[in-house]
C-alpha cells in the first residue's frame, strides 16, 4: 500500500498498463503539451496532470497529441480499438462530450452490435467531470446518468483513488468501450493503493463504505464522500446507514442495492445531475420495482435542481447537494410514517 | 500501370459483382422483402474497385451508409451480405446491422456507416494503429460529396496531417448529397480536394468511372502514404445511377441525365470498351464472367431467402447487459 | 376540424406560422430539396415532405436549404434565437443529435441562464425520432429521456395530428428552446385537427387517452397507440385503464399522473427507450416518491432491453414495446399482492 | 483610413481598459477571491477594438472563453462585467455566467463562450438574420488558432459561404491552444486564412498588434460583407501575455519570450508610438487616458467588492423548471 492522489492513481495507472501492454495507447488534447512550441513537449504531461512522463517514455506514437477535435478524438480511438489496440482517450472536460457524442453514443457503443459481435472495441473515454470549481454552466456537468443510459457503454465513476486503480486498470483490459468519470474535485484526494500491478476490481461490484440497519444512502464519484459525511453526523445521533458507492453505474450492481434496501426499508439517492430521467431516478425507480415489498418510505433523491450549473460561489453551493442536504432527506424518509 | 489479365479479370469481375448486387436489390426491394433503408452504390464501382485492388486484408477500410460497393471490394462474402440485408441470423452481422452496417473487420472492413461525416475520425484511429504497427499499411475513408462538409471530416483530415497518420481520404463526388447538388452544399467554386489541399495534405484528382484511373491515381497514392509521407486525399467525380435511397423520386435530376450518365459514364461499359479495344480481353471472356456473377448473384439471393431468421433471444446478444 | 396526416399538421402548422409572423424561418438539410440541381428547388420539400411549398412562398432567406452540418445548422439557430427570429430546425433523424448536443445541451438550452435571463431563445429542434422501419442502430433511436433530462429545454412528444398542431403552434410561439420530436412511424397517421388557426395546447398539460380505475398506463408519442391497444384489450376483460399521454416531458404534467396514481394505485409506463437513467425509470421514480402510499403494487416500466437497436424485422419486434407486452405488465402489477 | 481624433482617443481608451481590466484581475486572481477558470486577453486588444470599432450594436458577435477583451470592446459595461467576474447578482449575468459567459445581447454581444468552436455557427445564425433584416448588418466570431480546428468552425464556414450570409470570422491567431504550438496543431504549412480560403472564402490578413493593419483590414473586409458579397475571413497575427489560463506555468514559452513580446508586440506601446510619432496626439493625451482608466477599474474592482452576493433563490430563476 501507498498513499497516493486520485490524479496520480490514474497516472500510475495508465502509466503502468501501457509498459505492461504495447497496445495501450493514450489520446488527447495536451496529453503530452508543449508540442510545436519553444518549450518543448512534455511541458504539461496533461492539462490535470494525469499523463506526466508518458511522451519521454512511450513516444509521440503511443501518446498522440491531439488538436482540438473532440469528435476526432473519439473517433481516432474507436478506429484504434477496432484495429486491436487499447485507446485511452481523455476528454478534458466531460461536458465536451457534445462535440464528439456520436463517436461515443452511435459509433464506439455500438460496433460490437451492430457488427454482429464479430468485434470488439476497447475503447476508454476518460470523462474529467463534475462541479465544485465554479467552472460555471458549460465545465462542471455530471453527465454520468446520460451516459448510462447508452446501451453498450460500461460506465465507471471511482471515489477513491484505490478505486481508480483498480477499476481503471479493470477498464483497459476489458473489451468493452468503458466511459471512465473522473470527479476533478477529487484529484487531490489521498488514500491508500494497493501495489499490486494487476490490482483490478470487477466491474459491477458496489463498495459498502459505511453500514447501518436504518436507511440506504447510494451514491457514485464525488457524491460518495458527501454521503459519507451525512452517515457519521447521522451516526452520532444513533441512526446507521448503508453508504454504497456504485463505483460503475453500468453494470449496476443491483444486488448490493437491494440487499441493503431489503434490510433497511428505506433509501436515499445522491446524485450529481439534475434530477430529470437521472441516475438518481434510476436508482428509485429500481427500488421501487425490485424492493416494493421492503420498502417503509418512498425512495428519495437528493440533487440539484432542473438548471444548469450556476457560476457564483453561493450559487454553485446551493446548487450542489451537500451533507446537510442528504441528512436532511434521510431524516425526512425516518419520519415517514413512523 | 500495366495490369495482368488475371488483374483485370479480378477488377471486371469485383465490379460486376457490385453492378449485379446491386441492380438486383434495386428488383428484389420494390417486392417489400427487404427491410430497412438502403442506398444503392451502382455507377460508382470504379471507385470502390480501382481503389480496394491496391489493398490488403491488413489495410483498413471505412465506409458510408452506400456501403455495399466499399465491403464488396474490399472482400466481404456477397452471400454473406446478400443475407445481412435480408436480415438473416447468418448475415455477415447476424442481422443486426443491416445494410447500412455491414462489417468485416477480418477483411479490413470496419463498417459502413449511418452516420455522414462519421467514418473518416474512424478511419484515423485505424491508420494510427497501422502506424504504430510499422508495417507499411494504410487506411482509407470513402466520404461522399455530402459528408466533406460535417464537422468530423474536417476534424479528421487535420488529424491525421497533425499525426502524419497513413490515411488517405477518398471523396466520391456523386453530385448529389441526397437531393441537393454539390454546387449548391460545397459552396465554393473550389473542389473538394481544395479542401483537403488547404490542411497540407498531398491531394489527387480522377475520373471516377474510369477504372484505370482511379486504380493509377490509387497507386499513386498509396506509394506516398506507405512511404510514410503522412496523409492523402483523392477526389474522383462519378455518377450514382440509381436514387439517393431506394423510393427515391429523382425529381432533382436533369432531363435524360439518368440516361446520359448510364450511357456516357458506365465505369463496366467503359472498362470492357477499354479493355477489348487495346486487346487486353476478349469480349467472351468479359461475357463470361458477366454469366457467373449473375449466377453467384442469383445464389446469394436464393440463399438470403433461405437463410435461417434471427429469434427474439438474439436481440440480447453481442453487447453488454447490465439492468 | 378536418381529417389530416400526422406529417401534413406539421407542414400545415409551420406554414401558418410563417405567414402570421415574419419571424419564423425553417432550416435543415433537403427542406428545400433540389438545390442546385438541375431539377431545382422544391423538388422534395423535406425528405419527409414536411416543408413542400415553403421555398416558394417564402424564399431562401426564411427557408435555408442547409449542408450536412447539423451543428452548424442548431448552431444557427442558436444565433438566429438570440437575434430575434423563431428558427425551426430539422434534424433529419433524432439520432443526429449525436453530431449537434453541444449546441443543443450547452448553447441553446444554457443561453437564458447563463445570460442571467436577458436573453430569450426561442429556438425549435425537430427531431424525427423512432424505430418502426428497420432502420437500425443509427436511425431509430428515442432519446427522449436524454434530452429530458437537460435543463434549460422544454420537450415535446406529440402522439396525434391533432397534438402536432396544437403543440407545434405552442412551440413556435414559445420563448424558451424546444425539442419537438415528431415519431417518423406515426407520419401517416390520420386524425381530425382543429380548424382554428391560434389553435395551441399548453405545455405541461396531459392527455387522458382511456380512462378506467384500476391501473395508469403513461406513455408518449409512438407508445401512447400500444398503450390504447392494450388498454381496449384489457377493456374486455373488464380491467379499466388510465392511459395519459404525457405530450409534453418537460414539462411535465406531474398532477395529471399523480392523480391517477392515486385512484389506481398501480402504475405501467411504457417507453420506446432503453431503460437505464430513461423516461420511463424518471416516472417509476415520480410516482414511487410522490404517490407511495397510493401504490398497490411496484411501478412497471415496458421499455426495450438495453441494447442498441437491432436491424432485422424478428429482432426489431422483440425488441420494442407492443401491446402485448404492455398488457403483460398490467396484469402483472393487477397479480401483485392480490 | 485617417481617423478623427476622438475616434483615436476613444480606441485607445478601449485598450487601455482592455489592457487594465486584465493586468488588474491578473492581480486580484492572486487573492482567491475570484472564482472559477478565467483566460486573460491581454495582449491581444487591437484585434477586439480595432474590429469592434467598426460595428454598431446592430452587428452581433460571438466570442471565446478569453472574451473579456471582445466583450469590452463591443461595449459592454466595465462594471456589469466586473461584478460578473466577481460573481455578483449585479453582474451582467447576474453572477450565473461568469468569466466565460459573459454576454449582453441588446449591444450585440451574443456571449463569450466556454466551448472552443461553439461560436461559429451560433454566429452564422445572427448573420442570417440580419440577412433577413436586410439592414446591411454583419455578424462576426473571434476564434483562436485553435478553434479553428474543431469541426464546427468548417461547418459554420461553409454553411455561411453557402447561405451568402453577412458573416465575418476573425482569427486571432495567438500562437497557442493552451499549452500547444500552433505549428503542431494547425498541422500544415499553409495559414488559417487558408482554410477560408477553401471554403471559397474573400480572406485577409494582418499583424494583430497593429491597431491600424487591424482597423484597415476590418473596414476594408466589412465592405465587402456589408455590400452583400457573403461572408470573409481574416487571420490576425497576435500574442498573449499571460498563461492560458490563470495559474499556468507556461514552460511551453521559449526563454525570453514574454519579455520579448512585451517589448516588442504590445499593440498599445506601438499605438502610442505610431500616434505620437505621426503627430497625432500627444503622450500627455494618452497619459490621461491612462489615468481616468486606472481609475475606472479601480472603481470597478470596488464596486463589485460591495455588490449584492447572489442567494440560494436565485439559483432557480431565468430558466424554464418543472419537476
Ligand atoms: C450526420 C448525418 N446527417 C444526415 C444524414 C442523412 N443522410 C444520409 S446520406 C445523406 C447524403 C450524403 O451525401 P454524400 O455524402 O454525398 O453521399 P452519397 O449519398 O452521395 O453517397 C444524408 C444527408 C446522416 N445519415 N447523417
Ligand atoms: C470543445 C472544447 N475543447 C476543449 C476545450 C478546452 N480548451 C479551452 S481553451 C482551449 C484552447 C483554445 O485555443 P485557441 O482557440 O487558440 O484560443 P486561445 O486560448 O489561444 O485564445 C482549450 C483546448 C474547450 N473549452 N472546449
Ligand atoms: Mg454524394
Ligand atoms: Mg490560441
Amino acid at each position: 500500500m501507498a498513499r497516493v492522489m486520485y490524479r496520480d492513481a490514474v497516472r500510475d495507472t495508465i502509466f503502468k498498463e501501457m509498459q505492461r501492454d504495447e497496445n495501450v495507447v493514450v489520446l488527447g488534447e495536451d496529453v503530452v503539451g508543449g508540442m510545436g512550441t519553444a518549450g518543448g513537449p512534455e511541458a504539461i504531461g496533461g492539462i490535470w496532470s494525469t499523463s506526466g512522463g508518458f511522451y519521454e517514455a512511450f513516444g509521440p506514437d503511443r501518446v498522440i497529441d491531439t488538436p482540438i477535435s473532440e469528435s476526432a478524438i473519439v473517433g481516432a480511438a474507436g478506429g484504434l480499438a477496432l484495429s486491436g489496440k487499447r485507446p485511452i482517450a481523455e476528454l478534458m472536460f466531460a461536458d465536451f462530450i457534445g462535440v464528439c457524442l456520436d463517436q461515443i453514443w452511435n459509433q464506439i457503443a455500438k460496433f460490437r452490435y451492430m457488427f454482429g459481435g464479430k468485434t470488439k472495441c476497447p475503447a476508454i473515454i476518460r470523462c474529467i467531470y463534475g462541479a465544485g470549481y465554479n467552472a460555471a454552466a458549460q465545465h462542471s456537468q455530471a453527465p454520468t446518468g446520460i451516459l448510462t443510459s447508452m446501451p453498450g457503454l460500461k460506465v465507471v465513476v471511482p471515489s477513491t483513488p484505490a478505486d481508480v486503480a483498480g477499476l481503471l486498470r479493470q477498464a483497459i483490459r476489458d473489451d468493452d468501450p468503458v466511459i471512465f468519470m473522473e470527479h476533478k474535485a477529487l484529484y487531490g484526494l489521498k488514500g491508500e493503493v494497493p501495489d499490486d500491478d494487476d490490482y483490478t476490481i470487477p466491474f459491477g461490484h458496489a463498495r459498502l463504505c459505511r453500514a447501518g440497519e436504518d436507511v440506504t444512502i447510494l451514491a457514485s464519484g464525488m457524491m460518495v464522500g458527501m454521503a459519507e459525511k451525512a452517515a457519521d453526523k447521522l451516526a452520532e445521533d444513533g441512526v446507521g446507514a448503508d453508504v454504497i458507492d456504485l463505483r460503475t453505474t453500468s453494470p449496476l450492481d443491483e444486488e448490493a442495492i437491494l440487499d441493503s434496501v431489503e434490510v433497511t426499508g428505506r433509501v436515499v439517492v445522491v446524485d450529481e445531475a439534475p434530477p430529470r430521467c437521472s441516475l438518481a431516478t434510476d436508482l428509485c425507480a429500481l427500488v421501487a420495482e425490485k424492493a416494493f415489498a421492503s420498502l417503509k418510505a418512498p425512495p428519495v433523491a437528493v440533487t440539484p435542481p432542473h438548471t444548469p450549473v450556476p457560476f457564483a460561489r453561493e450559487l454553485e453551493g446551493a446548487y450542489l447537494p451537500n451533507p446537510d442536504k442528504i441528512e436532511a432527506a434521510v431524516r425526512k424518509v425516518l419520519a415517514y410514517n413512523s | 500501370m500495366q495490369l495482368s489479365r488475371d488483374d483485370l479479370l479480378q477488377a471486371y469481375r469485383r465490379m460486376k459483382i457490385i453492378r449485379e448486387f446491386e441492380e438486383r436489390l434495386h428488383e428484389e426491394i420494390q417486392t417489400g422483402e427487404i427491410a430497412g433503408f438502403t442506398h444503392l452504390y451502382c455507377g460508382q464501382e470504379a471507385v470502390a474497385v480501382g481503389v480496394c485492388e491496391n489493398l490488403t486484408d491488413d489495410d483498413k477500410l471505412v465506409s458510408t451508409h452506400r456501403g455495399h460497393g466499399h465491403c464488396l471490394a474490399k472482400g466481404c462474402d456477397v452471400s454473406g451480405m446478400m443475407k445481412e440485408i435480408w436480415g438473416s441470423r447468418e448475415g455477415l452481422c447476424k442481422g443486426k446491422g443491416g445494410s447500412m452496417h455491414i462489417a468485416d473487420v477480418d477483411k479490413g472492413m470496419l463498417g459502413a456507416n449511418g452516420i455522414v461525416g462519421a467514418g473518416a475520425p474512424i478511419m484515423v484511429g485505424a491508420a494510427l494503429a497501422a502506424k504504430l504497427n510499422g508495417k507499411g499499411n494504410v487506411a482509407v475513408s470513402f466520404s461522399g460529396d455530402g459528408a466533406c462538409n460535417q464537422g468530423t471530416t474536417f476534424e479528421a483530415m487535420n488529424m491525421a496531417v497533425v499525426t502524419k497518420a497513413p490515411a488517405i481520404f477518398v471523396f466520391e463526388n456523386n453530385h448529389y448529397s441526397e437531393h441537393t447538388g454539390v454546387e449548391y452544399a460545397v459552396g465554393t467554386e473550389k473542389d473538394i480536394a481544395s479542401r483537403a489541399e488547404a490542411f497540407g495534405m498531398k491531394v489527387a484528382r480522377a475520373d471516377g468511372t474510369d477504372f484505370f484511373a482511379v486504380h493509377d491515381t490509387m497507386r499513386e497514392i498509396l506509394e506516398y502514404v506507405r512511404a510514410g509521407n503522412g496523409p492523402a486525399a483523392i477526389e474522383f467525380d462519378t455518377e450514382r445511377f440509381f436514387g439517393h435511397f431506394e423510393g427515391d423520386p429523382q425529381r432533382y435530376r436533369g432531363k435524360g441525365e439518368l440516361d446520359r450518365i448510364r450511357e456516357e459514364r458506365d465505369c463496366l461499359k467503359k472498362f470492357r470498351e477499354s479493355v477489348t479495344g487495346a486487346k487486353l480481353l476478349e469480349g467472351a471472356d468479359l461475357d463470361k464472367v458477366d454469366e457467373e456473377v449473375l449466377a453467384q448473384i442469383e445464389q446469394a439471393v436464393q440463399d438470403a431467402r433461405s437463410a435461417a431468421r434471427p429469434t427474439a433471444e438474439d436481440v440480447l446478444e453481442d453487447v453488454y447487459i447490465s439492468y
